[in-house]
Parts: C-alpha cells; structure tokens; sequence
C-alpha cells in the first residue's frame, strides 16, 4: 500500500513510542472526533526552560489519528512551547508526507487540535489536570 | 447461489451500461466498484437526458402560467406527480408532496402535523435502528413540547424485538414511525405488521422509507403506511428531490408548514388562506426538473421490475453474507438473514473502519465508513464506526468477490 | 437609446446561443419570445453539462465518504459553496446554507431565528410590495406567537415611501425584512439606506434577494443584509437549489431549523448536539448536483459580468417602458423610472390578464398573468392580476418590439 | 386568432345573452378564482315542473371564465334540472369547442363550478337566496 499505508505510517500505528501516560504532567487535554469514533488524550511536561520536556498520547481511532499523535510528539518533544505553538496544520502534513481529502484529513489533524488545546489550556470534558 | 445464477434473476450486466459513473475508473487502471447504493444511487444515462432534456425545451416555472412552455412544464411536473403515486400505490396524486429529501418529508410530519397534534405527555413509538432523520425530528419536538419518546429495541441480530411492541402499544403511542429498512444492517422490518398492531392501538404510522423504497415493492395500502417518507438521489433520480407521501385526511387536516407562494389560496397583507393539498406544502418555486428526472427514474425502475430487484438483492445477500462471515476478525452489525436487504455493516479486529475504507478505495472499492446516521445503533453494538458494503440491482457477484479478497489484504497490511 | 446601442453593453445575441430553450419554437413557425425570467431564468448549456457531468463522473453522497468519488463530490460541493460566498462577497464560506429556494430560505430564518428570538409584541417591518415568500412566514409567526407586523407603504408609483420608514423604526422592530427588488414592479428600493437606518434602531436585516442577486452586483457587506434569501433557478441555476446567507454570529446564535443526518455532531437515543455552521442547516442529503450547478451558473453569470448585466437591463427598462406606456387603455403597475429593473406588470381596459397573455402566446411571447405572488400589492393597486413582461440579459430589445406589436394586436381582437 | 378568440368565444364575452339579474330567483351562488380575480354570480329560477326557467350570470374576469358562463346558460334554459346536474365538465368543454391547459381549464370550468354550486344548495359566502 503506498502512498496512506506507507511503512512510516504503520510502524508509528503498530509499534507507537509516545501511547502511554506521564507520572507528572503540566497540560492535558482531549477531544475526539465523533464522526468517526476517534478520541485522542494528551499529557505533556514542561520544563523550566519552557521546552516540552516529555509528552504522551493514549486514544483509540483509526490509523492515521493514532500515528499522527505518535508522529507529532515524536518531533515536539524537546521544543521550546513557543515554537511548538507556531506548529500548523501544513507542518503536520509535511510530517506526514501524505496528501489526503477532507475527511481524513480530520483524522490526521485531530492531534494537532489536541495538542493546540493543552498548549492554551482549554478546558476539555472530562479532562482533569 | 452460483454466479450464473444471478442473470437469470436480472440482467446486470447490460443494465450498468446505462450508468455512466459505473464506468469510469477510481484511479487510472482501477475500475470503480461502487457499493454505496445505501448513500446515494447512480444515475441512468436516462434519468440524466430527462434533467438535460427538461432544460432545453420545457423549463419554464410551474402552475398559473398560461403560455405554451408554462403548460408544459406543468404538465411534465404533475405527469412525474402521477407516476410516484402509482409506484407506491397511492390513491390519488394529491397526496405525494414534493420536498427535498427523506429528511425534510420526515421533519414536515413533525412540524405540522406533529405541532398540531402532539402534545405533552404524548407518546411517540420509534426504533433503535432509526436512522437521524427519523430519530432527530422527533427529539426537537419532544424537547419543544415534552413529548415522550420510546424505542423498539434491536435484537443481537439486528432485528426488530416484535415482542416488545404490545407493551409499547399499550400505552397508547400518537405515532409511531418506524423505517422500512435500515440503512445499516439492511434489515426489512415487519412494517405491515407493525402498522396493523399500531392502527389497532389508535397511532398515526409514518414509515422512513429511505432504502425500502428504492429496494423492495412498496404499495403503501398494503404496508398501512399513513405517511411514507422517501428520497429520489437512492432510488436513480436526482438530489434535490424527495417525496412526502400521506392520507389525503391527514394532509387536509394538517396546518401548512413552509409559507410562500403557491401554497396559498389568497394573501392579504395580515391574513392567508391556504391552497389544497398536496400545493399546501409546496412553498415557493418546486425541484420542478428534479421531480421530472425523478419521474423518469421511476419508469425506469418499473421497467426492470421492483419484484426482480428485490430478488436481486436477496440473492446477493445470501451470497455475500457467509462469505463475510469467513473473514477472520470481522464481525458484522446486524447477522440476520431473513427480511433483509444487502447492506452489510462491520467492523474489523485491530483495523479501524476508516482505514477498512481507505484501503478499499485503493482497491477501487467505494465503501462508506462511520455511523451512517445510526449513532444509536452503533453505540447499542459497541462501536463507535462500521464500514458499510451496500450493493443495488446494478452490482455483480464479481464485485462482491473483489470486496472479500481486498478485505484479506486489509488484513495482511495490518497484520 | 437605439436598438445597436444594446449590444455596446452586452453581446446578447452572442450569449443567447448558450441557451437551448432559447432557440425553440413556441409553435412550428413561431419562435419562442421568453419574457418571464421573473419567474425563472432559461439555463445555459454550460450549466446544463455541469448537471449531467456531476452524475456522470462525480456522483456521491458528500460529507464523511473516504472514497475518492465520495471526496471528489464534497470537493465539488464545498467549492460551489465558495463561488456562492464570493459572488456575493460573504466573510466566509460557512455563511452559505444550501437550501432548496428563496421561501425556504425566509422559512429558515422564521422557524429558527424567529421562533427563538422574536416574543409576543415584538414589531416586524416587512413592505407592501413583498413577495408571499417575504410575507406568509412571518404571519405565520406573528399568528402563532402575537409578533406584530407593519408595512412600509407603497407610493403611487410603485416605489417605497422611505418617508414612513422612521416613524416604523421609531417602534424598534426586532426584524426589517424587505425585498431587494419587487417581481412585480421591478422596482429597487434603497436597501443599504433602510439596512443603516434599520440597524441603527437596532434591527436585524433580512434581503428577499430572490430577484436582486440574479439581475444587479450585490455584496452583502455594502447592502447592509444580515440575512439574504435567494434562489439559483432565477440566475441560470437549477431547480431545487436556493441559498440563505447569514451573518456567522447570527447562524451560530440559532437553533437548527430541520433535523437529521449532517446537521447533527453526536446523536443519543434521545439527544442530539448540532453540528457548526452551515452544515447544522443542511439536514440530510443536500441538492448535491444542483449546487455545484449553481456554481457553475454564478460562473456564468462573473464571466458576462454583474455590472453589464445591470446595465443592459436598465438599457432595456428605458426602452421598454414609453413605448408601453403609448399603448392606449394600458396601465402600469409601477411608472417608477428611477431604480428599477425590467420587470413590467400592466393591466389593460376591457382586456383580462389572462387574455393578454394568452394573445401574447398566440405569438411566441411568454409572458405571466395573475397577482404573481404578491396579491397585497395587486390589492393596494385595486387590480386582481395583472400581466407581467420581465426582460433578462438574453432578451433582445427586437422582443420588446415583438411585445409591443402584439398588444396592439390584442387591442384588435377585443375592439 | 383561431382557436381560444373564436369568434364564437368573443361574441358571447363582448354580448353576453344572460348577464344581468333575475327579478326573482329560485337559487343563486357565487364564486372566484382568488389566482387571478374571476369571480361569478349566478342566478336560476326553477320552474314547478323541474325545468331551468330562467338564469342570469354577473361577474368578471378573462373572456373565457365570462363566455363560457353565457354559453352555459344559454344551453342549460329550458332543460330538466336533473339533466343539466348531470352536465359534465367535459360536456361543457365540447360546447365551448376548444382544448385548453389547466391554468385556462380553471378560468372555463368556473361558471360550472358555480352551477353546480346553486343546484346542490351549497352555501356561498356572500350570496343570499
Ligand atoms: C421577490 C421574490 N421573492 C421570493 C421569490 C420566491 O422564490 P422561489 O419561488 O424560488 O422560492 C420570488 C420568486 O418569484 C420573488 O420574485
Ligand atoms: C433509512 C434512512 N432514512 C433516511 C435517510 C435520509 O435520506 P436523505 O439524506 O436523502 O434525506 C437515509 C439516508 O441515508 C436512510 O438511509
């Protein structure tokens, strides 16, 4: 399967290094997709300095909102907040290296929404700090 | 049920020549397999020359015009008026309305007649299986006016529970409406049945007849309908064009719901009286060249046979269920095998419905993935989105083979 | 103003080459002189073809389909929506709901904005010249919740007495509500002038655009509308497809109107929260194909150019309208000569409407004949119907010598 | 003008052998066409026997929705009252001699509309017996 399906894609899918949770977080958040089911949960750490120290995602959906979120943190992790802030949706995408229509696209940005969501400290149902 | 067997029901073969899109391809060497009849329909070649043929030589606005091309566009909009009502086997063309889609006939009943006649406390009977344009209604008048909602339940098979109806009935329902077949597991529900216990218990019976229409005979004396909702876009015509057909009593008796011209009698500037029925709904300039292509698409379907389309469809049910079945790690929403049409609902062990879909379309297999409108349905079955396999009379065994083997491969990508 | 000055303006005989029904004869022998594009334009072929391509290559059902011909038909239909939005310079896209036609489109605004915000007492200003689609809803609403209605008159000329506007608004209506031209007397009032001095006693703005988006520029910014009805079957477009623009913060303050699929972003058993704007106006399938052709009419429509179209039909009105005027016994239903259109309703000494305009067919000419949907202004005018000629950018000023002929003919046949 | 403006049509809208009034009457309706304003009056006077002994129309509107009234009455005097109850719309559409679309139809069937109207005792908003 090229093209969605690439390996990169998958291997994030199948074997994802950020799905879990942090003992200690700074800002959390969630939200989903109900259209299709997918819920994505975020934790990140700030340090200090103001990079994210560490992040994790854990959720269920299909295979490109899952390897997005993997995809994501594997490249915000260790940024400073304010350039993580300035991450949009075409640098995502770049990440991805896929092109898709406007319903998948909605399952490959959901991370991204997300992740903007803890960075400026919405408030999610059901999400506790 | 051997792939030759199949012709001897219907021609298919022959039949998709009429179908342009059928023809095209997905991408470059991969030809379109649609299976998505359930969302939408293809057209014939015919039903497309008679929006052009409109356009070109009749179009003119209808009623009260008095030269030549106003009398024919009339005539050729209530000809198209005729030809619905006989299909469904309505006593007179005054009692199909002309709307948009199954939706707005649907949300018509239950803002004029369900504003005029439901009030607090009263009982409406729906099902679990209810697609959101029979469901989401009645939810709005019930927290408009406290009208209370109750649900026949779905089996684990993805039937109706009949047994559960008695009780319902017994507490005396206004309404109930229920759908003809669902759009998820393609289930035929015993409307008949339903509607005779529920006129026996004194309620009006709307059927959502969405995907029964399109797929089944339908003779609305027959199946006790008092109102019968319905869309042309599933059943070959065009979008743009539904039909809301109900008792001449019940329309008579109903206040109008859309205000504007043609529905009126006579207009001063504080005071209305309105037009007879069926023009008492139709509001304002109609989908004239849609109900005419709607029209056309009906000869159509008449001229293949209601009766052998539906045989069709239940061959390939049969055929495509068990092989379905035999996919490991698929599991179906909705298993029954009696009084269904072929719709198949499922989802897949590690493989999320999006990507079930996605990977489809790389084989030029069009399958819809999500809650197909059934949010309900689904979260009674646990899952959040299904993909959807839905096959029309203009779908080939071939084609149901190709769904299974690229399904194997879906599994092996995600292996 | 001699008949070669037109064609400076606009090439129409070039242009009516695109529309078929435009070539046809009325009879063997008799060309067709269509003058009731009031009632609904002639569609060029371009949107003709735009319709049959849609079904021939792009037919899906939109919205949440993964498949690349469900992506290709919510691509198509997304992007009407924006040639909609820049036609007539809307912020946004999402300020477009796709409706079926202009009296849809009011019945929204009644239903939904109305219903939730307008209570017992509240004043609505509309005119005397509206059309029943500006007018029966808001009765409607006045009779169910006790709003009260007032009216901006009408002088003898057929214009608004802009003179009675201060005094109405002076009462602080929760909603002006005025046609941006009259379908009877082609008259436009100044809506930017009444939009200012609505909004600044606080009231909302609604535009019956149904007859000013297809014959002059229009942007909503600049007319001051909050709200604008229109419909594409009147500029080139399809049946079945009409618009109501709306301000994003007024949509968004609004409950849904209809309920179903799309409209919705979760659904229980017995609750639902809505989707965002526009789709939580669009319930169940939209008129997927008619869109896509309306945008290919506003296509048609940028390429002659709104401003040309404008003024060749100011060109036409003041050819028209002396030359209808020296007809003995005729009598206009609005002599304005300023800020008007080609529209022109007349009644004629001992000679009914009706037979006018079935004289008139005896010779090819199209015209209408009744009240034309605004019997109040017929009523205030002490004529029960009256026959109408209305000219669009494909009429030729020879059909306007070709009307004029036949009414002396006419006056011939009843001497 | 062929057709619609025969001139059996005009001449009985232009001399309308039974508009008028009746000095005395047995039945009398009246009725409109509120899309374009025709509006009819009719009056019959029953003879003991049973026959029409007399009618008179009044009202206005297009030449046919007044011609075909005339031309109505003018067959249906002297006939048993049994008889012309069974006057059909097609019967009068064969004496007016003309094919016609369903706009027009309206306009030529209102002066039947209005016959039968009186003769089945129906009450008309406005008329007084
Ligand atoms: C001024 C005006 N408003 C509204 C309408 C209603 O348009 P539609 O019948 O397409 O809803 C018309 C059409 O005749 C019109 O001329
Ligand atoms: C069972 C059923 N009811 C109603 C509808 C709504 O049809 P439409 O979107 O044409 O209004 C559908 C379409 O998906 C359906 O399947």
């Amino acid at each position: 399967m090229e093209d969605l399906y690439r390996e990169y894609i998958l291997d994030h899918y199948k074997s994802p290094k950020f799905r879990g949770h942090l003992d200690d977080y700074t800002l959390v958040y969630e939200d989903d997709n109900p259209t299709c089911g997918d819920h994505l949960h975020m934790e990140l750490k700030i340090a200090p300095d103001g990079t994210v120290a560490d992040a994790r995602f854990d959720g269920m959906g299909c295979a490109l909102s899952q390897a997005s979120a993997d995809i994501l943190l594997e490249h915000i992790v260790g940024k400073p907040v304010e350039e993580v802030k300035a991450f949009s949706k075409d640098d995502l995408l770049n990440l991805l290296g896929i092109s898709l229509g406007p319903v998948r696209l909605k399952c490959a940005l959901l991370s991204l929404k997300v992740l903007k969501g803890a960075l400026y400290g919405l408030n999610a149902e059901g999400a506790q700090k | 049920m051997t792939v030759s067997d199949f012709s001897r029901i219907l021609d298919a073969r022959r039949l998709r020549a009429d179908f342009p899109a059928l023809q095209r391809a997905t991408r470059p060497g991969v030809p379109l397999v649609y299976l998505d009849s359930t969302a939408t329909s293809q057209k014939p070649q015919q039903v497309v020359d008679a929006l052009a043929a409109f356009y070109r030589s009749r179009n003119a606005n209808v009623h009260r015009g008095i030269y030549t091309l106003a009398e024919e566009a009339t005539a050729a909009y209530e000809e198209a008026r005729q030809k619905v009502a006989a299909f469904i086997g309505a006593a007179e063309a005054a009692e199909i309305v002309f709307v948009r889609n199954a939706t707005e006939a649907v949300n018509l009943v239950a803002y004029a007649w369900g504003r005029a006649n439901l009030h607090a406390g009263d009982l409406i009977v729906l099902t679990e299986m209810e697609h959101h344009a029979n469901l989401v209604p009645w939810q709005m008048l019930a927290a408009e006016r406290g009208v209370r909602l109750e649900f026949i339940p779905v089996t684990p098979e993805g039937a109706l529970d009949m047994a559960a109806l008695p009780g319902l009935l017994a507490q005396e329902p206004k309404l109930v409406a229920v759908s003809g077949m669902s759009n998820v597991t393609g289930v035929q529900p015993d409307v008949a049945e339903i509607a005779r216990q529920a006129h026996a218990a004194g309620a009006v019976v709307l059927v959502d007849g969405a995907q029964l229409v399109p797929h089944a005979p339908v003779d609305v004396q027959a199946l006790g309908a008092d109102f019968l909702a319905f869309s042309g876009h599933k059943m070959l015509g065009p979008t743009g064009v539904g039909v809301l057909y109900g008792r001449r009593a019940l329309l008579e008796a109903m206040p109008p719901f859309l205000g504007g011209g043609d529905m009126i009698r006579w207009v001063k500037l504080r005071s209305f009286d309105v037009n007879d029925v069926p023009y008492k709904f139709e509001a304002g300039t109609p989908p004239i060249a849609e109900a005419v292509a709607l029209g056309a698409a009906v000869d159509y379907l008449q001229h293949v046979g209601m009766e052998a389309i539906h045989a069709y469809e239940q061959a390939m049910a049969a055929y495509v269920l068990p092989r379905l079945q035999e996919v490991p790690g698929l599991h179906l929403l909705g298993t029954a095998t009696e009084r269904r049409g072929a719709v198949f609902s499922f989802w897949m062990d590690d493989i999320h419905a999006h990507d079930v879909a996605q990977i489809l379309d790389h084989y030029g297999i069009a399958v819809r993935a999500g809650h197909h409108c059934a949010q309900p349905l689904h979260t009674k079955f646990g899952v959040p989105a299904t993909a959807r396999a839905s096959f029309y009379f203009y779908n080939l065994p071939e084609e149901a083979d190709h769904l299974i083997a690229a399904l194997y491969k879906a599994k092996e990508v995600f292996a």
